[in-house]
This record gives structure tokens, C-alpha cells and sequence, in this order.
């Protein structure tokens, strides 16, 4: 048996109005593990990312994240510290970056800092100097998000997740939006991530790189979990029909 | 086009087509003023025609000059102040009433629907009637119940029901537009894309802190234009409080026209008037919008 | 108009000493409302300045630095006119200096003035609808109601060929009521003799007589407004006429809300006979000449205020 | 929630956890309801406040209740036909100005601009004046350099110029709301994506096709709630006509108050009237929206 | 030599302020020939379709169409009758699809013949259900455009333009707004047409299509033309250093 998990998904549904999009989904995530999850449009690949962090209420279910373990059933609230608790182990990227345009770039990496965790101005801001540093953005700590590059803004969006010193970051599709040349410049950054041991779970579409640097891959389907695996093993050779039919079509137009 | 601009940009060749760029750019310029001249021909025209309309009616052009100071110096001060103390508070009341309708809170979303429903559904005129003569009615009632009970704190409060013309004047105006800026304010909040409040939210900011910290300060640039629409009506509607003796522009016009039975005269300086503080006031705006874009500009 | 009169009492009007006494024993000196004008100093009238020549405000008018009226208030230097007159008259005899506020006609004779004002001098006729909210003092003038037609008529001759046409007058006044053989006025047989008048009302009097200068018939036929009234617009170049005799008088007196914290009664009794006083002396003759060039005043010193029965 | 969707979709294998699905819909169900009467609550404590407001007054119900009918017969009738007709040639107004606001025509950018400035400038009480007392002056001055020009057509021109209460107001309304309402047009027109403009450029058709088969058709759905809420503000703004001596709501119920001395007792009344014009036209409003939103329904 | 090409473009200028974009573009486009645009974001790939069916006005150059030629100087507006019957003969795809929202799938197909060509209605709903059947959509016929997934409507906007019968089809990334599971059938439909010999000018990042579909591939950078050759030269041995620079990042996250 592995160590206790860092993140652990049980029997967890979600319904929006009467559709069923999350169909009692099941997983686990140690540390230093990244899991990439793959699916069609639709399958409910964000409602799960967003379940985790109760950016969306969980219908049903349990989630543990770290030492905060929050049981969901249909019609109890959740408890607002331990959504807090779980907020604050876990850090969120979104394709469209959600930068704050009216925050400079240092303004936007030191927010959560100052007003969430009440860390005095200049502590806060070389902890922000620190990862934006490190996401190589430094030279632009006083720029407003406007004038930075698609590929620039999600390199801030990132470095501000990382200056909340997270336990486990959530990709949403990080490279969705951007032009195909500036994809490299944000998948780099997310890949010395796994290198240095971050745990993370990774929606993405960009096969290469999932297979890269994945520690496992998981296949949703109509809110299921179809199958998951090695990346090398899944790609090659996915085992389940429906998989076959997913990846199929987009290994044909994405091979050079 | 900034300076910048206009040179090529650094570390690249220079462009052996630059001369191109800059006769287009002049033949744009002068496309451009063309346009304008054109225009303010236009409206040259029209002012014509609106000055021959005057001369038509026979009006008294030296009769204007010789009152016009002293009614725009006396009137225009109180419409002004009376008007920026209003936007104030309704802005205010607006913000309070646009969260409380976006609210989950029973309680808040009841009085503010209930607010935007009766300020927004009665008309300004009839408020102000009510708030000068009725509250004071209700505070003598509430002094009487206080002697009755034995309660001698309710007279005073009582006395806070009676208030001046322009007390008045200013508590309508802030209700009346406040109800209708609610709606505008909250469409403005509501157009603050949903990736904002996520973002913050995940970062672990309260619903509060959100709002304050992240969506407000983006809010307030969507809805500047419309404050300053809403500033502008205003200060035609101010004049609804001259029922209550305020001598503002349209009250000091309407007495001096009664007095030399000089209406139409007086209608059009008071027009003229407002004309010009509407200029003014879209001027104003545009600079505190200019100002607030600052963040949004490459 | 009324007939003009030499008053009995040639005197010049003497300044009378203030009996701080209230008349009424009975009532605490709190609570009543002479003695609290008294001990403030100055008297609040209310006069909107729309009406001329009975008020009408001053151009480019200095305010008197040794004022006792609070900054929102007018003095009698920004306001003139024949009620801004005689209330600074009634003021003066009282001892007081008069300050004006200037709310408009409805919220006048809404009452409820919630002491914001202690009288109005506003020309204000005595109606039984109005005796509900306030007090009359003695009329201090009358005003009489007169037919106007554009000067181009020739059919109308009297004021009863006017029945079943379309005539103009302010909404809701006397006028309106006069058409509508609704009027009652306290003292005085009216004489309906316009019948199934097709009625055009007006925010105010002005505009009904700018809309019957346009043409004889092009909007009305004819306006009932005050004498006064009408001639001054004729004097100020409009085509019109009047049409025969007034059909009626107004009594014009100062009104005084029955809901002021204070008890007003003893108040009103001293303006009674502070008018009665300026009718007497021939104070009230003198400013009718000034303003009108005619005697608008004997018949309301004659008025009998005890038939108002308040 | 259609009904549609309460039954599993078509060929699928029916959901184990189907009545998972129905309890919690249930469940949000009732929390909705719980909401809304909560919110009802709030509004009756509110609406109890005012009836204590009316009491404290001492208000003459008696009174409201025996010329409540006539007033509103008779006020309500003119105020709804006067709305309803200024909406009318507002709407055509505000089309046109915005066309050209949007255009690249200089008269046509001149004379909107000129509109929109001096109409939204300027207040419509002096409009009304100007277009009821003004106008005529001119139609005589018009007749009488007819008569010296020896032109006697202008005469017949100069009597168009006098215009009766109603179209003077219905034309004041409709100048005064239409350049409100140009700025609004523009701006719904230039919220249609511009793709739409290039799609249909691209197939070929002209700029005026554009506007016409892709563009006003979009942009309806969008200003239709902005028509809406100029309508309900436009009904209590036609209760300036009253000047002129129609007899809409608030002239009837400031004569009624007049002459018996009820000023509260009629200012509330017709404060009322308003109110369920008000709430009447939002609904007609959003079942017009809806109608409207067909295209944009999944 | 070849006969007289479809399309020629000679010295094509676009300022945008005291912005050049492009700087002096030629090519032509045979009758029947494929001809695929890549380059990085900002290089210019929109403006200069764009400035072929005259949705941007050119600053300068020639631009010929089939038999209409336009030139185009500083200062001298395009004759509407010119554009006109170039826009007849061009047909184009956004990224963004611009379908009509508030017209249904075979209005929107239908409107440039009724609106543009005046063709009676029954007519033209003929041509336009021969064009919907080719996309395969023809029982989406009645349907409003909000009911359709992206791939759907992309097709819909391709068959919009066919009806309209151009000599030229131009595409402006047809595929960047589709999720990568649905990009296969619009790219299916893309290639079908060439098959048939339509004359085409692509924008698209999917390299493998580009690879596949197109008779000629032109890099495209600040403005120029930097290199343009046979499809499998151009992707496995770039001559120019700027090529390659811009394939190889794309080449080593894309390829499975
Ligand atoms: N707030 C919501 N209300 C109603 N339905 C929703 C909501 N959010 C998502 N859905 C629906 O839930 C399903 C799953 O959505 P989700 O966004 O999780 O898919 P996804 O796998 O992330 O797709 P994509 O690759 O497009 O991002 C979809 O059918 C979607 O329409
Ligand atoms: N209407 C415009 N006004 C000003 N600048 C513009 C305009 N349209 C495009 N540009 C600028 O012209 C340059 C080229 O834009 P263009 O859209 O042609 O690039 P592209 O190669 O299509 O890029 P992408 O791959 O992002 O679509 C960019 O710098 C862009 O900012
Ligand atoms: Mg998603
Ligand atoms: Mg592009």
C-alpha cells in the first residue's frame, strides 16, 4: 500500500439541474504525483478539477485534501473553514489565466498573501518576487496584466498560485488559449514543476506533453472513469474501446 | 498615436517603406479633420436654424443678456450642489441595493427589490411631496406616541422627520435614482467576468473580500459612464425640488419669466444653461474614465 | 373692480407697542405660538415670488447685512410686491422683521407646515376646502374674477354667451371650480352663469392667457382669471380684452396651519387685528393704489371674519 | 426546468442514480420556495411599514377609495396612450439617430450628434414649453411673412405649427426619449460581435443588407429590456403634459387634491397607479423577452 | 509558366497607424491549387487573407481575383463594384464561425443567394440543402446555430460560403476554437474539397493537416514571406533559421 494520499476522491457525484455530469468518480493523488486527465468536451473533466477545490459544490461524496476531509451529501453546505482549508493546500490555473487586470503583475501574485493570509507588505512581496522569478516573469513585476502575452499572463497566473506555497496544483487546460508557439514557454514552466516534486492533477489536450510528464493518466467519459494507466502504456494502447475512440482522430491530424 | 510610435521600434531594421507609413498616416489625419470640419459645419447649420427660430418668435435676446448672470449665478449653484450631494448618496444606496440584490440573503434581497420596485415604479415628483410633507407628520405622530408612553427621546426623533427643502430635495433625488442606478450597478457587477470571482476564490479570498478587493475596483470602471448619464439627467431633475422654495436654475428662471412675462426667454436661457453643465459634466467623465483605464491600456 | 374709497382714518399708521401678554391665559406660554414668534424675533412668511404684482422676486437684490433670517430664508429686500408689503407691515407692527420662504402654492395650502413657516401672505382666497387645514385672518384684500377674450372677438358681449365654450383657467383653483359650479366662498352668494363651459386647465394662469393670445378660438375662447392678472398681461402687449363685469369676488386674507405644534389660536386673533388695524389707518388702501391704482381693500375690511366660525 | 429534462435522455442506459437526481432537484426546490416566501415576508413587512406610514398620517382612505375609479379611468387612460405613442416614435427616432451615430456620413453623423446633445441637454419640461408656446409663435411669424411675400401657403404652414396638448407632448416625449435612446441603440448595435458585419460582408452583402438582415435583428433582443425601461420611465415623465391640461393620472389627481385639499391622499394614489403601470409593463416586458429569445434557447 | 493564375497578389502593403504589418506581399494562387499559411501569432496570417476579399482595405498593391483587378494606393478608395465581385467570388471561414444566430441552418446558408444573388427562396433552399447534404448536416436543416456543437458549426459556415459557389475558399483557422475531438470532421470536410479541386488559401496551426492537404506552405513572418516550399520539405527541413525557430517547439509538443 502507498502512504496516506494527498488528495482522495471518493464515490463523488455531481448533478447540474437533472443531468448527471459527475457519476460517482473515485481516485487518489499522492504526493509528488502528477495525474493528467484527458476526455471529450463535456465529459466533466472541469466540474471533477473544480469539485476538489468547491469551486463547485460536490452533490455527493467525500474529499480529502491533505489533512481536511469534507463529506458531501445532498442538501448539507459544506463547512466555510474547511472549503477555506481546502482552498488554501490547493492552488488553481484556468485557461482563460484570470489574471486581475487592474492589478500590476506583483499585485496580482502578493493578493492572496496580503489579504488572505495577512502577510505584511514587504514579506509578501519577496515571496512574490521569489516565484515570479522563478516562472522567469521578474522584469515584469510592475506591469499590468494588459501588456503581457497569452503565454506571459499564465506564467504570472501560475506564480501566483505557487506564492500561496499550495500542497497540490490544479491545471485546468492551461495552454487552451494560446497560440501554438507560446504553448512551449508555459508547458516548460509546468514541467520543472513535476521535476521538483509538486503534486499536481493536469486537464489537458496536449497529448505529448501528458505523456511526458504524467505519472498516471486518467480517461473520463459521460462523468466515468473509463480507464486509466501509464501514459506510455495508454496512448500506444488504450485497452477500452471508447478510449481507442477518442484518441484516435487526434493522433491522426497531431503526428507531424 | 503616442510619440513612440512614430519612430520604428528598436532592434529592427528600420523600415525602408517608413515614408508610406507616415503619408498614410497624413492622408488619414487630414481624412479625419475633413470629417470634423464638415461636421461642425453641420452643427453650424443647425444652431442657425435654431437662432433663426428664436428671431422668429421674437425674442428678446437683450432682455436675456441683461438677467442672464444673475439667474445662472444664483440657480446653477444650487442645481450643481444639490446635484453632486445627490449622485453621492445614490451612489451609495445604489451599491448597497445592487449587492443586496445579488446577494443569497433573504432579508437583503427582499428590501432591495422592494426599494428598486416602489422608487423605481413612483414618480420623483410625488416622493418629494411625500418626504417634505409626510415625514414630518409621521414625526409628530411618533412625538405624540412618545408623550403618551412616557418615552420623551421619540419627540426628538420626531424632529429628525422634518426636514429643510433642500434636506429633502437631496433624500428624494438619492432614493428615486438610487433605486435606478441599483439595476445599472448590478448589471455592471454581474458583467465582471465569472473567471474573476473564481480566481479569487480559489486563492481563498471570503465572498466580501472578493468583491471588495476584485470585483469592485473593475466594476466601478464599467459603470463610470453610466454615473455620469445618470448625473446628467439628474441635473434636470433637480429642479423638481424648486416646489419646495429652492431657488435653483429652473425656479430662478421660471419667477424672472413670470415677472416680466419673459417665458420664453427665460426657458431658453435656463435650456442654454443646462446645455452647457451637460457639456461639461460628459467632459468631466470622460477624463475620470480616461483615468481609470490606465490599467487597461498597452 | 371694487369702488375706490377714501378710508376714515387719515393717521399715519403708528407703531403700536407688543403686548407680550398672550391673549389666552389659558395656554402655557410654551406651548403657544405668538409668544414663540415673539421670542424668536422674526416672522417666517411664506410668498412664492410667481404672482406678480402680489410678489415677484428682485434682480441682482443685496442681502441687508444686520439680517435675522437664517441663510435659507429670503429678506424682505429679495422679494417685492404687494403681499411682501403688507407682510412686512404685519411684521412690523408686531415688532418683528419678516423673512420669506418660498415654497409653491400646494404645499402651502397642503398645511401640515410642520412649523417650518408661521404664516402665509400669499394672496390666498378663503375656501371652506382650505378652512379644513388652516386659519383666515381678516381678508386683507379682494380680488375680483373677470372673463378675457382675444381682442379679434366680436361675438362675445357677456360673460354668459361664453356657456358650453372652451375656457381656460389654472387647475384646480377657484377659477376651475367657479366653471365646474362647485365654488363656495365663506360670506358671499355666487352667481353660476356660465353653464357646460368646456374647461382647459393650466398649471398656471399665465399659460392659459398665452394660449388665448394666440388667436380668438385657436385654443380657447376665453380665460377666468383674476382681474389683475388679466390686465397686466394686456398692458404687457397681449391682445386681449376683458369680457363685461367680474363674476364674482375673492376674499384674500393670511392663513396660518391648524397643525402647528403651538396653539395658534391667540396668533391668529393678532393678525386679525393687526390687518384690521391696516385697514383702519387706510395702510392697506395705500399699497392697493400702489400696486393696482384701485381699491381692492374696503370690502374686505368690511368682511365679517367671525362668519368663518374657526 | 423543462420537462424534458426530468426523464433520462434517449438511448443511454437509465441512471442507477436517477432518484439521486430527483431528490436533490427536490431539495433545491424547496429551498427555492423557502426563498421566495421569506422574500414575500420581507416585502409584506415592508408594505406594512407603509400602511403605518399612511396611518400615522392620518390618510383618508374613505376618501381614496370614492374617486379612485374616476381618476384612474380617465388619468390612466391618457397616460397610457401617450406612453405608448411617444414609445413608438421614440423608438423610430433613436433608430435613425443611431444609424447615424454609426455612420461615416458627416451631415448624418452632424445632425445626430447635434440631436442627441441638445435633446439630452436640455430639459423636457422646457421642451414641452418651447414646443407648445414656441412653435405657434413661429407658425404666426411664418403666416404673417406669407401674407407680405404674398405667399399664402405659408399660412396653412404656419397653422401646422400649432399644435394641440397631446401632440405636443406625444412630440416633446418622443424628441426627449428618442435621443435618451439613440445613445442606447448605438450602443446595442456596436455590442453585436463584429464577426456577424464580417460574415455577412464576406457573402456579399451591402452595408445597409448588414444592418437590415443581421445586425437590427440581434440588436432587438438586446435593447428590447432598455425600450422597457425607458417605457416605465417615460410613463411618469408624461405627467408634465398635465401643464398643458391633459388629463392624465397625475393631472387628475393634482386637481382632485386641489380642490378638496387631500394632497396626500391623491399624491398616493397616484404614487399606486404608477406603480402597477410600472410592474404591469415589466411583465409585458419580459414576456416580450422571452418571445424574442427563441433563437437562444438550447 | 502557368496559365493566369486565380488569385495574384503583387506588393501588398497594410498599415495599421504607424504600423506595418505587411511589408510588400506577392503570391498567387492557381486555379485548383492548395495553398496553406503558417506563422506565428501577430505575423500577419488574417490581415493579409483579409486584405484579399477586401474586409481590410489594402494600403497599397494590386490585388487580382479572376478577372477583377483592384489596385490599391495610399488615399484612393476601392471601387464598391470591385469589391463586390471580388467578395463574389471568395468565399471565407472565421475561427469564430459568424454564424447568423438568429436565422436558422438553412437561413443562414441561404441569405448571401436571396439577399446578395436575388435568387428566388424555393431556389435557393435547393442549393442551400445540396451544400448542407455535402457538410453532412442536412438534418440539422431547421435548427438554430446555438443547438449545434462547434464542429457543426464550422461546417454550417463552410457550407454558407460554398453556396455562394466562389472560385476561393479562404480559411482563417478554421479549427482553433474546436476542442481537439471535434476538429477531425471539420478538417475532414477541408480536405474533401480539396479532393474536388477547389482553390483554397488555409491559416491553420495543425501541422499535419497542412502537411497533408496542401499543394504549397508559406511561412509568414513580421510582415514577409520568409520561406515557402513543397509541404514535406518545408515541415521536416526548414531552410530558413526563422522557420525552423518557429517549428520546432510545435514539432516536440505535438508529435505523440
Ligand atoms: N454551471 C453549470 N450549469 C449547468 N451545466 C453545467 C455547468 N457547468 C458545466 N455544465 C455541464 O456539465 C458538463 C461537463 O462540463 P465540464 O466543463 O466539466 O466538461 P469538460 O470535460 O471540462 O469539457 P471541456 O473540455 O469543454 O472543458 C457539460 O455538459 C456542461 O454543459
Ligand atoms: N484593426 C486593427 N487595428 C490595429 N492593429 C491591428 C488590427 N488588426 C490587426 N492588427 C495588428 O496587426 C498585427 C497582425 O495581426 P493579424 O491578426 O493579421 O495576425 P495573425 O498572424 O492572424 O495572428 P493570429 O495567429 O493571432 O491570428 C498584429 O500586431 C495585430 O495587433
Ligand atoms: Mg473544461
Ligand atoms: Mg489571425
Amino acid at each position: 500500500m502507498n502512504a496516506k494520499p494527498l488528495i482522495q476522491v471518493e464515490n463523488l457525484h455531481k448533478w447540474f439541474g437533472m443531468l448527471h455530469v459527475l457519476r460517482g468518480v473515485s481516485f487518489t493523488v499522492q504526493t509528488r504525483e502528477v495525474l493528467v486527465l484527458i476526455g471529450r468536451s463535456g465529459s466533466g473533466k472541469s466540474t471533477m478539477l473544480r469539485c476538489v477545490n468547491f469551486l463547485e459544490e460536490p452533490s455527493a461524496g467525500t474529499i480529502q485534501v491533505g489533512d481536511v476531509v469534507v463529506g458531501c451529501n445532498p442538501g448539507v453546505q459544506p463547512d466555510d473553514k474547511d472549503i477555506l482549508a481546502v482552498r488554501l493546500q490547493t492552488g488553481m490555473v484556468f485557461q482563460e489565466f484570470n489574471l486581475f487586470p487592474h492589478m500590476t503583475v506583483i499585485q496580482n501574485v502578493i493578493e492572496g498573501l496580503t489579504t488572505v493570509k495577512k502577510m505584511p507588505k514587504d514579506k509578501a512581496v519577496a515571496f512574490g518576487e521569489k516565484y515570479l522569478a522563478k516562472v522567469g516573469l521578474l522584469e515584469k513585476r510592475d506591469v499590468f496584466p494588459i501588456r503581457l502575452s497569452g503565454g506571459q499572463k499564465q506564467r504570472v497566473a501560475i506564480a501566483r498560485s505557487l506564492a500561496m506555497e499550495p500542497k497540490v496544483m490544479l491545471f485546468d487546460e492551461p495552454t487552451s488559449a494560446l497560440d501554438p508557439e507560446l504553448i512551449g514557454e508555459v508547458l516548460d514552466v509546468i514541467r520543472e514543476l513535476a521535476y521538483e516534486g509538486m503534486s499536481m492533477i493536469i486537464v489537458t489536450h496536449e497529448m505529448g506533453f501528458a505523456q511526458d510528464v504524467g505519472d498516471r493518466v486518467m480517461y473520463l467519459e459521460n462523468g466515468i472513469i473509463v480507464e486509466e494507466g501509464l501514459p506510455p502504456e495508454m496512448f500506444k494502447d488504450p485497452k477500452d474501446p471508447r478510449t481507442k475512440n477518442f484518441l484516435e482522430p487526434i493522433k491522426k491530424y497531431h503526428t507531424l | 498615436m503616442a510619440v513612440e510610435a512614430l519612430s520604428p521600434p528598436v532592434g529592427q531594421p528600420p523600415d525602408p517603406d517608413y515614408q508610406m507609413g507616415l503619408d498614410l498616416m497624413a492622408f488619414q489625419q487630414k481624412q479625419r479633420r475633413i470629417l470634423s470640419i464638415k461636421i461642425a459645419v453641420v452643427w453650424l447649420v443647425l444652431l442657425g436654424f435654431v437662432i433663426s427660430f428664436l428671431l422668429f418668435i421674437e425674442f428678446d435676446f437683450a432682455y436675456v443678456v441683461e438677467n442672464a448672470w444673475f439667474i445662472i449665478k444664483e440657480g446653477a449653484k444650487w442645481t450643481i450642489i444639490i446635484s453632486v450631494v445627490s449622485i453621492f448618496f445614490a451612489t451609495i444606496l445604489a451599491l448597497l441595493g445592487a449587492l443586496g440584490r445579488l446577494s443569497k440573503n433573504s432579508i437583503a434581497l427582499g428590501i432591495s427589490g422592494f426599494y428598486v420596485s416602489l422608487f423605481r415604479g413612483t414618480p420623483l415628483l410625488i416622493q418629494i411631496y411625500v418626504i417634505y410633507l409626510g415625514l414630518p407628520q409621521v414625526g409628530k405622530s411618533l412625538a405624540l406616541l412618545g408623550a403618551s408612553l412616557g418615552l420623551p427621546f421619540l419627540s426628538t426623533v420626531g424632529d429628525w422627520f422634518i426636514l429643510t427643502p433642500i434636506q429633502s430635495g437631496v433624500l428624494a433625488l438619492s432614493l428615486n435614482y438610487g433605486a435606478y442606478m441599483t439595476e445599472i450597478f448590478r448589471a455592471g457587477l454581474q458583467s465582471i467576468h465569472h473567471g474573476q470571482n473564481e480566481a479569487a476564490v480559489s486563492l481563498g479570498l471570503s465572498r466580501w473580500q472578493t468583491i471588495r478587493r476584485v470585483i469592485l475596483p473593475q466594476a466601478v470602471r464599467i459603470i463610470i459612464p453610466d454615473i455620469g448619464n445618470q448625473f446628467i439627467a439628474m441635473q434636470k431633475d433637480s429642479s423638481l425640488v424648486s416646489i419646495m422654495g429652492v431657488w435653483e436654475l429652473t425656479y430662478m428662471a421660471n419667477r424672472m419669466a413670470r415677472k416680466d412675462i419673459k417665458f420664453m426667454e427665460m426657458f431658453l436661457l435656463a435650456a442654454a444653461a443646462y446645455w452647457v453643465l451637460t457639456i461639461i459634466s460628459s467632459w468631466l467623465e470622460g477624463l475620470l474614465e480616461k483615468r481609470l483605464s490606465h490599467a487597461y491600456e498597452r | 373692480g371694487g369702488g375706490a374709497e377714501t378710508p376714515e382714518e387719515t393717521q399715519p399708521p403708528v407703531e403700536q407697542p407688543i403686548e407680550t401678554q398672550p391673549t389666552e391665559p389659558a395656554v402655557a406660554p410654551a406651548e403657544d405660538k405668538l409668544a414663540e414668534v415673539m421670542a424668536r424675533g422674526i416672522l417666517i412668511v411664506s410668498s412664492d415670488p410667481a404672482y406678480p404684482p402680489q410678489s415677484e422676486l428682485v434682480p441682482n437684490a443685496v442681502r441687508p447685512a444686520d439680517t435675522k433670517c437664517a441663510t435659507d430664508q429670503k429678506t424682505s429686500a429679495e422679494l417685492q410686491g404687494f403681499d411682501i408689503d403688507v407682510s412686512v407691515e404685519i411684521a412690523k407692527r408686531l415688532g418683528l422683521e419678516a423673512c420669506f420662504v418660498t415654497p409653491d402654492w400646494t404645499l402651502i395650502t397642503a398645511g401640515n407646515w410642520a412649523d417650518r413657516w408661521d404664516l402665509s401672505v400669499g394672496s390666498m382666497t378663503i375656501t371652506p376646502e382650505r378652512m379644513q387645514n388652516l386659519f383666515f385672518s381678516q381678508p386683507y384684500y379682494t380680488t375680483p374674477a373677470a372673463f378675457f377674450v382675444h381682442t379679434d372677438n366680436t361675438s362675445f358681449t357677456q360673460p354668459s354667451d361664453l356657456s358650453g365654450k372652451k375656457i381656460g383657467a389654472c387647475t384646480g383653483c377657484t377659477y376651475d371650480a367657479y366653471l365646474s359650479k362647485t365654488l363656495s366662498i365663506p360670506g358671499e352668494e355666487i352667481n353660476f352663469i356660465v353653464d357646460d363651459a368646456v374647461f382647459s386647465g393650466y398649471e398656471t394662469d399665465s399659460f392659459a392667457l398665452d394660449d388665448l393670445a394666440l388667436g380668438d378660438g385657436t385654443r380657447l375662447d376665453a380665460v377666468l382669471t383674476a382681474q389683475p392678472t388679466g390686465v397686466q398681461a394686456i398692458q404687457s402687449g397681449k391682445p386681449l380684452k376683458q369680457l363685461g363685469d367680474p363674476v364674482y369676488f375673492e376674499y384674500l386674507a393670511a392663513a396660518i396651519d391648524k397643525a402647528h405644534s403651538k396653539d395658534p389660536t391667540s396668533f391668529v386673533q393678532k393678525l386679525t387685528e393687526v390687518i384690521q388695524q391696516m385697514h383702519a389707518d387706510g395702510t392697506l388702501l395705500g399699497l392697493s393704489q400702489k400696486y393696482y391704482g384701485l381699491d381692492l381693500t374696503t370690502a374686505a375690511g368690511e368682511f365679517d371674519v367671525s362668519l368663518l366660525g374657526q
